[in-house]
């Protein structure tokens, strides 16, 4: 079993009205000190061994991500079955 | 430049020109023709500079100038008596009755649809509205009119999907209801789809409000959106050209509609008009604030002075050519009195919508262009005279070639089709076909992602013949009885055989179909889709079209108040078919006596207004059963057509018919099964007008309709008919589980039923 | 109609509500007085029941009815609530009485993924809330015209809500039935179209009743709703 | 300069429409060995240095995450100005 999780974020100069609004919000709450807020998709997906990371590259830009106005980058996380979905200490979308 | 066009005099000192070899190139790069170039340089009397260069090629692109069909579009005539603006403004618009106005317009994003189907059809919508509320009138209703390839093809399906989506999802947040609109499906738009957006506003006729400028010392603020580099270069750069590969790098950022902004945008700009606080308001559409700045100060024969740094960035970096070019969605600029500027703030904040004063109007003609952070003194970034600016694009007389393919078609002999002795069996699986078509199936799944009630004004739903929505300006002021019926046609394969009769079909179809809801047609907008006008076979078809149309307005006294024209749509080479789209307004004067094409009851008398005549050119039949699209379009007799309407109009507003339906793809064996599937009951048909079947069946014929009526009405409709001297046949009528047409067709009401609802669906979700 | 109702509704107003003009058009057609409340207000006080009314409250950004929760309005609108006195959220404001806790679970997306807009049948169920006085199991033909309309709870709250009879309406089919498979459109849970809190005086729904009130749609099939609540607040108020 | 990376997803058990819809796709488009599939939120926020991670959190449960359907994690992925948000590995995705 492998665990892929993606991220997908619009591209740089696309318009995010979603995180503007969403920005706003917080600072009608009063959290002050944002300086920017984007929404995007995060997408796990969960596969058998037989799917490669250059299947699921292929399922992103086909399907899961708009590449006319969204990038994208896929993280493989864990290859056994144990290993929990959402661990509180992910790394994130940095590899 | 005629000799005596005065240009006013330049406020810059100093203004850092281009270097002049550089400065032509990039000229030619950004889309003007060395002869354009030499244009701004004469205009301006010197080598422009970098911003200068920008602006020009935007303002003399074709989506801004219509510099190929200006002088066509004169054609057409926007006289009527009820007419309160004409072309020329952001839409045009007409009085109504008790003081009611409405404006609107229909204006084209194919090819931002075609890079993100999703996003360009939502601004489109979005762009639509804009330029209707700008008018003052609050948006009531929208339709669309949609062009796509067929949808065995993975990418049509996902464009089709994507731009119902995008329009649902635009006009849905925005309180809009979208309540009507077509699409056809055929291969001539596979690499160029069409999307049409339609709006319509309504207001007291005391609120027209236009975008000229006036008052030196005024201020320019700039309301909604922030800027970013959305779209740049947008409007000359996608619509200005062949959509191809190439097109497909210069792929500037897409556009992003904010719907919810341009909500708090109408409801903000209709209460300061209301107020009285705007002394003009535009919207920013194509070419963003180059154009809406410098046409507002053409219009009013001022200058106007802005400063890029005031206007509120969202990218940082970005150069004042940026700036002055973006197509960011969801901003108007307004002008206001100096002592109203602080009330406009108000409003706007309440709304939490920004405001920020960017310029002022000025007395000198001007259209100057600052830079804040630049050193005081040379802060000018452009300087150019605004009314040549915006007036003063070169007018195009394109060459203009008859294309040979015309004649070829139209002259081929198709009496073979109704030589064919087809079995009853056949002929009943044929319509079955036909109902399944893309062309023809119901677009229930279409609508049902458009709110199409929001507003409470909808009197007829979606798959009526016209739209119908009630003179209300619900929960805010008053309310009528009365109606305004809205339809959207053309069928771009008969104007592809041939434009001119093909483009009076549009018009004469519109008609007919306000004439089953008992409206008169009041005015047209069109939105004129056609290839490069570069190509003279291309340009041929849209001066015939233009002709056909404008001289069919003209005969039945319909004024055109507003209109887009795109060209360019053609993908590698191949331009669609010529689409002159036309949307047409008319008035209900009692939405109580509305009637729909559904069948009522058993028992009614089923007549055709009209006559079936032997014409299969360019018909659905012939392209679903032999893939062909050829022959001529049906004829169009603009008396006959005229009486046919009349008389049905009448019927309907005097309460005398059960249902009408027009005939139209398909012909009268579709018409009928439309009737039956709608209204849940069958029919019981004699075509008895001694045709060959497959003719009688399925000849797209005009001026004709299908109505029913009960029985203490058949006599009154009857001498109607005579009294007009229009033919009819009285063939059949309601009741039974069956469509059956006397040796002809039996089907049962259950199976065209299930064909007619699931078929788009099912083509849609194919794999 | 002629006489004015001296029941007065407030129709809640967020930036990006769209159906606040139908709710009042469709309360002053019925007879009653209605006026629009400002999200930034904060006096109730003159209202005998609230609406809180469709559309795309900040354009249902991040999720439907998340941010206008936070509306200065909504505090008030809890403390109404709590008061026991009468609250209806109709689609969007469905959304934003579950965000704000009003009322219990959540709407999420269609399940074809889809918006839709068309007119559905719905059950009336055995219930708690004042917002409808109608014998159990009629059916009602009501609009509906959202994308987010899933109702979606945990099995706990689902029995909870059967248990206090808090399940309102359900959708159905023409005859009253459900299929197994489910009625809902959206795909809603149980059949879910509208739930109140356990004491019957906060409602939300995802049809559109104020869509049906009037001649132009056809049917006035959701008058019912704005009557039933009018008649209890004339009881409230002893009139 | 901090940089937050939010993640909001469906809770267990809560039916994912998008994620559902996404899952049928691939499979039509022929991908197999696909076990499960969500779609959840990628929030990406920056602030200044003010903001503490323990205040991000309450945006999570106030705003940004509903609980009654969605569960969240944080992760605080870079804290100083230099530290550019982009990195190669997931090049585009982040601007
Ligand atoms: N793209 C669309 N959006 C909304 N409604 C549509 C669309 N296409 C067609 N319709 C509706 O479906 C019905 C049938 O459309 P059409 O076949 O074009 O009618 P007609 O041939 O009478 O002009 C009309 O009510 C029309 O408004
Ligand atoms: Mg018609």
């Amino acid at each position: 079993m492998k665990q892929y999780k993606i991220f997908v974020t619009g591209k740089q100069g696309i318009f995010d009205p979603a995180g503007e609004t969403a920005r706003h919000a917080l600072d009608n709450l009063g959290y002050t000190g944002i300086e920017s807020l984007q929404i995007g998709k995060y997408i796990q997906l969960t596969t058998d061994d037989s799917v490669s990371a250059e299947a699921v590259k292929q399922m992103c830009e086909k399907l899961l991500a708009n590449p006319v106005i969204e990038d994208f980058s896929i993280d493989e996380t864990a290859t056994s079955a144990t290993s929990e979905i959402a661990e509180k200490t992910n790394a994130g979308a940095d590899e | 430049m005629s000799e005596d066009t005065k240009i006013p005099t330049p406020v810059a000192d100093s203004i850092e020109t281009l270097d002049p070899e550089l400065a032509a190139q990039v000229a030619i790069q950004l889309g003007l023709t060395a002869e354009e170039y030499q244009g701004v340089i004469d205009v301006q009397g010197r080598v422009p500079s970098l911003t200068e260069l920008y602006i020009y090629s935007l303002m003399w692109s074709e989506h801004c100038s219509y510099k190929h069909s200006k002088k066509q579009l004169r054609n057409f005539s926007s006289e009527g008596e009820h007419v309160l603006q004409g072309p020329g403004e952001n839409a045009g618009v007409i009085s109504v009755g008790d003081g009611w106005a409405v404006a609107f317009k229909m204006e084209s994003h194919n090819h931002p649809s075609a890079i993100e189907p999703y996003e360009g059809a939502a601004t489109g919508v979005g762009g639509i509205i804009r330029d209707i509320f700008t008018m003052g009138a609050r948006p009531i209703a929208c339709m669309d009119s949609l062009r796509f390839g067929t949808l065995d093809k993975p990418r049509q399906r996902y464009l089709f999907e994507g731009a119902v989506a995008g329009i649902g999802g635009y006009g849905n947040c925005l309180g809009v209801p979208t309540v009507g609109g077509e699409v056809y499906f055929e291969e001539a738009y596979e690499g160029n789809c069409l999307i049409n957006a339609f709006a319509i506003g309504l207001m007291r006729e005391e609120n027209i409000t236009r975008a000229v400028g006036s008052g030196p010392g005024n201020l320019v603020v700039l309301i909604g959106s922030s800027t970013g580099r959305d779209g740049i270069g947008g409007a000359s750069v996608l619509a200005s050209q062949e959509f191809d590969e190439a097109a497909e790098n210069k792929r500037p950022a897409v556009q992003v509609g904010d719907p919810f902004e341009e909500k708090l945008l109408i409801e903000v700009c209709l209460e300061l008009l209301k107020r009285g606080l705007f002394v003009a308001l535009g919207d920013l559409g194509a070419a963003g604030l180059t154009s809406s700045a410098s046409e507002m100060a053409s219009r009013g024969g001022v200058g106007i002075d802005i400063d890029v740094r005031k206007v509120p960035q969202r990218e940082s970096a970005m150069q004042p050519f940026e700036i002055m070019v973006s197509e960011s969605q969801e901003r108007m600029l307004a002008v206001v009195k100096p002592e109203d500027f602080a009330a406009v703030e108000q409003v706007c904040k309440r709304w939490s919508v920004a405001c920020t004063a960017i310029g002022t109007i000025t007395d000198t003609g001007r259209f100057v262009v600052r830079d804040s952070s630049l050193t005081a003194g040379n802060d000018i970034v452009a300087d150019m005279p605004a009314e040549m600016l915006a007036t003063s694009a070169p007018e195009y007389d394109p060459p203009m070639l008859r294309p040979a393919y015309l004649d070829e078609l139209q002259s081929e002999d198709l009496s073979w089709l109704s030589r064919e002795n087809k079995s009853a069996a056949v002929l009943s699986d044929e319509l079955l076909s036909l109902l399944a078509s893309a062309n023809i199936c119901s677009r229930e799944w279409i609508w049902r992602q458009y709110d199409h009630q929001v507003q409470s004004n909808t009197v007829l739903l979606p798959g009526a013949d016209a739209a119908v929505v009630r003179i209300s300006d619900t929960g805010r002021g008053g309310s009528t009885n009365r109606g305004l019926a809205m339809s959207t046609d053309c069928n771009g394969r008969y104007c592809y055989l041939d434009p001119y009769v093909g483009a009076q079909i549009a018009l004469a179809e519109s008609a007919r179909n306000l004439a089953c809801v008992g409206a008169a047609p009041s005015a047209i907008t069109d939105c004129l889709n056609f290839g490069n006008p570069e190509k003279p076979e291309v340009f041929y078809t849209f001066h015939k079209a233009i002709l056909g149309l404008s001289d069919a307005c003209k005969y039945y006294g319909i004024p055109v108040i507003s209109g887009n024209v795109s060209f360019y749509n053609e993908s590698f080479g191949n331009a669609i078919y010529p689409t002159p789209a036309v949307g047409m307004v008319g008035v209900v004067d009692d939405i109580s006596q509305v009637v729909t094409g559904a069948f009522k009851q058993q028992g009614d008398t089923i007549i055709l207004v009209g006559q079936t005549e032997d014409e299969l050119g360019g018909s659905e039949y012939l392209k679903v059963m032999y893939d062909k699209v050829t022959g001529s379009p049906p004829a169009l007799d603009l008396e006959l057509e005229g009486d046919v309407q009349k008389v049905v109009r009448e019927a309907v507003r005097d309460g005398i018919l059960q249902s009408a339906h027009d005939c139209s793809e398909g012909g009268i064996a579709v018409t009928l099964a439309e009737c039956c599937i709608v209204g849940g009951i069958g029919a019981q048909i004699d075509l008895d007008d001694e045709l060959p079947a497959v003719t009688s069946l399925f000849s797209e014929s005009q001026s004709r309709i299908v109505v029913s009526v009960n029985d203490e009405q058949v006599n009154e409709l009857i001498n109607r008919l005579q009294q007009a001297q229009v033919p009819y046949s009285v063939i059949g009528e309601t009741g039974g589980d069956n469509l059956s047409i006397e040796g002809k067709i039996e089907l049962s009401l259950v199976k065209i039923t299930e064909v007619y609802r699931e078929s788009l669906e099912q083509l849609v979700k194919q794999r | 109609m002629s006489r004015v109702d001296e029941v007065r509704f407030g129709v809640v107003t967020f930036p990006g509500s769209n159906c606040e003009q139908d709710a009042v058009h469709a309360l002053r057609h019925l007879g009653y007085r209605a006026d629009y409340v400002w999200h930034q207000d904060t006096n109730l006080n003159d209202y005998d029941a609230l609406v809180l009314p469709g559309g795309f409250s900040y354009g249902d950004y991040l999720r439907c009815g998340a941010v206008a929760r936070f509306s200065p309005v909504m505090s008030e609108v809890v403390r109404y609530a709590e008061a026991g006195r009468p609250v209806i959220g109709i689609c969007n404001g469905f959304q934003v009485l579950t965000e704000a806790h009003l009322l219990p679970g959540a709407l999420i997306r269609n399940k074809g993924l889809k918006f839709l807009c068309q007119t559905v049948h719905l059950r009336v169920e055995q219930s708690v809330c004042k917002w409808l006085d109608l014998p159990t199991g009629i059916v009602l033909d009501i609009p509906i015209s959202h994308n987010e309309g899933n109702y979606i709870c945990d099995d706990d709250t689902l029995a909870r809500l059967q248990e206090n009879g808090q399940i309102v309406v359900r959708y159905c089919e023409p005859d009253g039935s459900r299929l197994p498979q489910g009625s809902a459109p959206n795909g809603a849970l149980d059949d879910i179209a509208g739930i109140c809190n356990p004491r019957g005086n906060v409602f939300g729904l995802m049809p559109h009743p104020e869509r049906v009130t009037d001649a132009v749609s056809g049917s006035n099939a959701g008058s019912v709703f704005f009557t039933a609540i009018a008649t209890y607040a004339r009881e409230v108020a002893g009139r």
